[in-house]
């Protein structure tokens, strides 16, 4: 594998990010500083971090209600993520989209999404667009083991399948779509079995080991950059956290959430990059110091950040002209 | 007499009928232990058990077209549909089948099956969890909308939509699930019939779901200010009890119609027209409507407040009609 | 297997049944008599005839827009069939639902469909309330190649699969949804290796011949009635016409065609009951005549049928009210 | 000037954006060899190649979800819906993203697609390939909505369609592909104009896509019987072309509104209500709404005439509106 070792250290600052952000968000939203619902990527890090660096900046991604982590490690700023999360104006989505429409343009960001199943064929146009405008673009598809009993899923890999298309399914299984576990809501252990049906290839791997999750994105990717269409990638994980916050999730078995944690991605990630000499355990710490200094400026910047005007909310429906707003 | 709220009301009319009739079953995304995504099912799984409470996989065109396979050959289905944000998903279903099976087949299958769903803003949610679709259903041939207010009309209204033989639409209002009233009665309360919530004699405000909770208030500040507004809550959007309505704009000669639906294109405009082109000489002055604004649910809080329909902007839409 | 004379003899009835039913529908469609779009089933009759020949009359068929062999093999009434393509009030559906919507709930006909995969979900339906209600129906649910990239297909057998239920799920593989070739629409060979997807039993059989079909379905249903679950069966075959009368199909390769022609399955059937001493040439002209007079009798009871009343327009929306009709 | 009719005209816009910008691609079922459903993209595979005239397996999802996820990404694409119809399939990547993601999104992505789709009955197609549900999509925020009549208005309509930098729902009706008519500009015209068509001075008929020809013919015979009736048409349903309607109206002071849609929440409802909310005091008697019928599309001619709103429907109500 051609990972750097410059990559590695990247990687290890994007999990950290998200963890910090995720855990921020969790005391934030506790506090009652976040409204609506929001659903935290805790426990799944090394999925998005091990993808996205394989990624340019010009590569597209789409997310899911769970897409801070997609986010992050797109290259995302925190300070627009925060304040978004905030319903402040200065939010990626000036306040009018929250947690679960995270969206930039610029980075290739296709957005977070609230239904299940949407970003797949979302995923399946960006593919189209690389593919028809011949660059070298890929799309990276994130995804719950829940959504892949959507029709949706169904249609995107075949479609994206007899296209060819630089699509780079990636399905996060982390073994819950809210409440039903995997092994209640399909007959089948290996959701990676599922590309035979597109005759795609298809491949499951430890979603918290950050390196397999890389090996495996970076194969797929190159194959798609290559014209040979789109791989599924499972990546078994699990949630740590209730579906959203507020969900004690008394559906989960114990013991099985502490064999998870216990296998918990940043720390793996850590031990690895510490026996590999990648990193000392002391270059570590100052990252994490960097990200908790970075998630403080991130929290000001958004506390400190104006609410939307209510004139605004007739803004943005089009792209040329405002919709009327009530006066009160 | 019994003192519930919303969601109390609506387990309670569920419960009823699933104890009378073994062919009542209820099936969604997480309606089984976890009790549904607001609680409206918590603690059926336990009374009723894993093949009469039964969680689904995400998959709401399977949901809505198992509804109508079943109802098809036997049972009296009830599906929930998380949000009906994710009817969408299963229009087709609902739609090219579910509602004019009865009609292409002759009047020769009959539909006795209820699809319970949730509306409205309010939760900062944004735009793909707020909505108020119920225009897009009441357009549709076929299906039967319900879309009941207090706790008592939840209770009778899912009771009789239980019983109906045709595919019924059954909205909940997702902030209305605590509202809590008192239940005297445990009888079914016949789809078509409206309501007079309050009475009055200068405006009609017709409201249904959480706006009748709005127009309340409203019609209490107006109270205040001299104008005696009745509160007509249809209660079923379609059959629409146009006798009601009529009867009320006899007496009143002013009609406003508040939703949470975008305005344009809203069901509110559908009663609109239908006032308009049948009761012109009755009226004194044009209809309007206090509905939400056309354009997406937004999230943050002073936003989603601008979107919604409020209590003063029926209260300020009464004073203006009077202008 | 344990299919016995009697069931090969009336076999053979149904496919000519099927067969003659086709061809004078294609009549009258070019005569003017049959309005609307017609989809006929000429060559694909012993997938219908197979599987239907295993059912009871209390079990249950989804069908498609390709719907008339589907009816006639669970032994739907030409005299009302035929009246409905005329659009008669004496048809199945009094006229208002034409060629694509003919149902029969006393036979267990959940109707005919125009929307490609809407026949797939509703078979779940019925699966489960047999399933639910204990008692040993199956439904079968006929539906097309192309229509497997729908995602009701995918919900469909995933729901079935993971709830056990009773349904047969017959492919009809004729190689075409409407111009675009199963070779372009997916980028498998067997459609049966979907099952796999949903841990479910997969089979892909011969569709021209009608023995074949019958045993694949028979085992199927066998499993289903034991409450082991949902199969699927995948029966390769060939639309001998265009996707509806009045397309040339000049997207067809008329050596495919010429091949599956010669493969034709009414012919297949009378030579192997012929071989196997089931019925003599006789016996199945015999059949043919009679079949001629039921097509016949069909054909004058829906030209001496009554068109229905303008007025009836408004009546079966609803099971307790008519709507309101315009006067004229 | 040119004679063309409404299918040539619509393949003719597609085509010339086709040849001058490389990034518009046209996609759906059968669009390709085959020529579309209808013939509508006959001979355009064969110019443009399989890349641009591209055949979609039977996803309809899929299709809206692609057009959406190349529209955010440097395409611009024209998908096709064989049917509206079937656009039931693909409400939810229709309206809960393509329609919301400029606002979602904070106007940072921008969708600039068409979605073009086939409506109407007339050929005993029945319930589930004849539906006219343009309600359905004026009511979403997001969209714009464009239902032309004439050759001349399909071309330049689609043409402006294609431009636009917004989620575009174009209508086309079954029956109206054979209309023929002068085509002599090749330019755009701009979304949310209307157009008369016939002008009058006692009613104004509002009429878009096929109720325009119907409409035409009933002011012919309206015209022999002493009536003198405007034919208006909106040509683009949202944005709606208000101050167009208000002078015609300010003249007429009459207004019948025809569409094909089920009554029951129409558009053309939605147009009946502004009326009588914003022009109460012009009009002269209550509008009068001449729709299809509150069933589902039935099979036999006889039937499905009774469905349709015909061109002596319009004459009637023209007529009772004056008694
Ligand atoms: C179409 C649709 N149906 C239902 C929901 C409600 N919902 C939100 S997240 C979720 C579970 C998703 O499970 P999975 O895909 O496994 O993702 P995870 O939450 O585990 O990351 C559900 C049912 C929705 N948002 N959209
Ligand atoms: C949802 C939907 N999309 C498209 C159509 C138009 N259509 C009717 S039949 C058909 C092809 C179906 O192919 P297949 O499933 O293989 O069945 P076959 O016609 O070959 O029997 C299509 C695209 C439809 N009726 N419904
Ligand atoms: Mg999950
Ligand atoms: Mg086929």
């Amino acid at each position: 594998m051609d990972v750097t070792k410059e990559q590695m250290r990247h990687m290890y600052r994007t999990m950290v990010r998200i963890r910090k952000f995720e855990s921020n968000a969790q005391n934030d939203f506790a506090n009652g500083k976040i409204p609506g619902f929001l659903h935290l990527y805790l426990g799944e890090e090394a999925i998005a971090t091990g993808v996205c660096e394989n990624l340019n900046k010009d590569d597209f991604i789409t997310s899911t209600h769970r897409g801070h982590g997609h986010i992050i490690a797109k290259g995302g700023d925190m300070k627009y993520m925060m304040a978004e999360l905030y319903g402040k104006s200065t939010g990626y989505c000036k306040g009018k989209g929250g947690s679960m429409h995270i969206a930039d343009r610029d980075l290739g960001i296709l957005g977070a999404n609230g239904i299940v199943g949407a970003g797949q064929d979302i995923a399946v146009g960006a593919g189209l667009s690389c593919k028809y405008r011949k660059t070298q673009q890929v799309c990276a598809c994130f995804f719950g083991d829940g959504s892949t009993n959507q029709g949706t899923f169904h249609e995107a890999l075949n479609m994206a399948s007899i296209w060819k298309l630089p699509v780079i399914f990636v399905c996060e299984n982390n073994h819950f779509g809210i409440s039903m576990s995997q092994s209640r809501h399909q007959a089948i252990k290996d959701i990676a079995d599922r590309a035979a049906a597109y005759g795609i290839p298809g491949v499951a791997v430890d979603g918290n080991d950050a390196m397999a999750v890389y090996e495996a994105a970076n194969e797929a990717i190159a194959r798609a950059r290559k014209g040979q269409g789109p791989t599924l990638i499972e990546c078994k994980t699990w949630r740590w956290r209730g579906h959203f916050e507020g969900d004690p999730a008394i559906y989960k078995d114990p013991k099985e959430q502490e064999e998870w944690v216990a296998r918990e991605p940043v720390k793996r990630f850590r031990e690895f990059l510490e026996e590999n000499g990648v990193m000392t355990a002391d270059e570590m710490d100052k990252v994490d110091a960097e990200v908790d200094q970075e998630i403080k400026d991130a929290v000001q910047f958004a506390e400190e950040s104006p609410l939307p005007k209510p004139e605004d909310v007739g803004k943005d429906v089009y792209t040329d002209f405002d919709e009327e707003v009530r006066v009160r | 007499m019994k003192t519930m709220s919303v969601m109390e009301a609506i387990r309670e009319a569920m419960s009823i009928r699933m104890r009378e009739d073994p062919n009542v079953l209820l099936f969604g995304e997480d309606v089984g232990k976890f009790g549904g995504c607001f609680g409206v099912s918590a603690g059926m799984f336990d009374e009723f058990g894993p093949e009469r409470v039964r969680d689904t996989p995400i998959s709401e065109g399977a949901i809505i077209g198992a509804a109508t396979g079943s109802a098809a050959t036997g049972l009296r289905p009830i599906a929930e549909i998380m949000m009906d944000d994710f009817i969408t998903v299963a229009m087709d279903q609902l739609v090219n089948n579910a509602a004019f099976m009865h009609y292409m087949f002759g009047g020769k299958i009959e539909l006795p099956m209820v699809v319970r769903t949730v509306n409205g803003a309010g939760v900062n949610a944004a735009a793909q969890h707020s909505k108020s679709m119920e225009a897009w259903l009441t357009h549709v041939p076929g299906l039967k909308v319900v879309y009941p207010s207090t706790p008592q009309d939840c209770l009778g209204l899912l009771l009789a939509s239980i019983d109906d033989n045709n595919p019924v639409v059954f909205f909940e209002h997702k902030i209305a699930y605590g509202e809590k009233g008192e239940v005297s009665s445990f009888d079914p309360i016949p789809l078509g019939k409206g309501d007079i919530k309050k009475e009055g004699s200068d405006v009609t405000i017709i409201a249904y779901g959480y706006q009748v909770f709005r127009a309340l208030k409203a019609a209490e500040q107006l109270e205040k200010e001299g104008i005696s507004a009745e509160v007509l809550d249809p209660r079923t959007l379609y059959p629409l009890d146009k006798d009601l309505i009529a009867e009320s704009v006899g007496k009143t000669h002013n009609v406003v119609i508040t939703s949470e639906e975008f305005k344009r294109g809203s069901y509110a405009g559908e009663i609109s027209a239908f006032v308009a082109e049948e009761m012109f000489d009755s009226l004194d002055a044009p209809c309007r409507r206090v509905c939400a604004l056309n354009t997406p649910v937004p999230f943050s809080a002073v936003l989603e407040n601008a979107f919604i329909p409020q209590t003063e902007d029926i209260v300020n839409a009464v004073k203006a009609q009077r202008e």
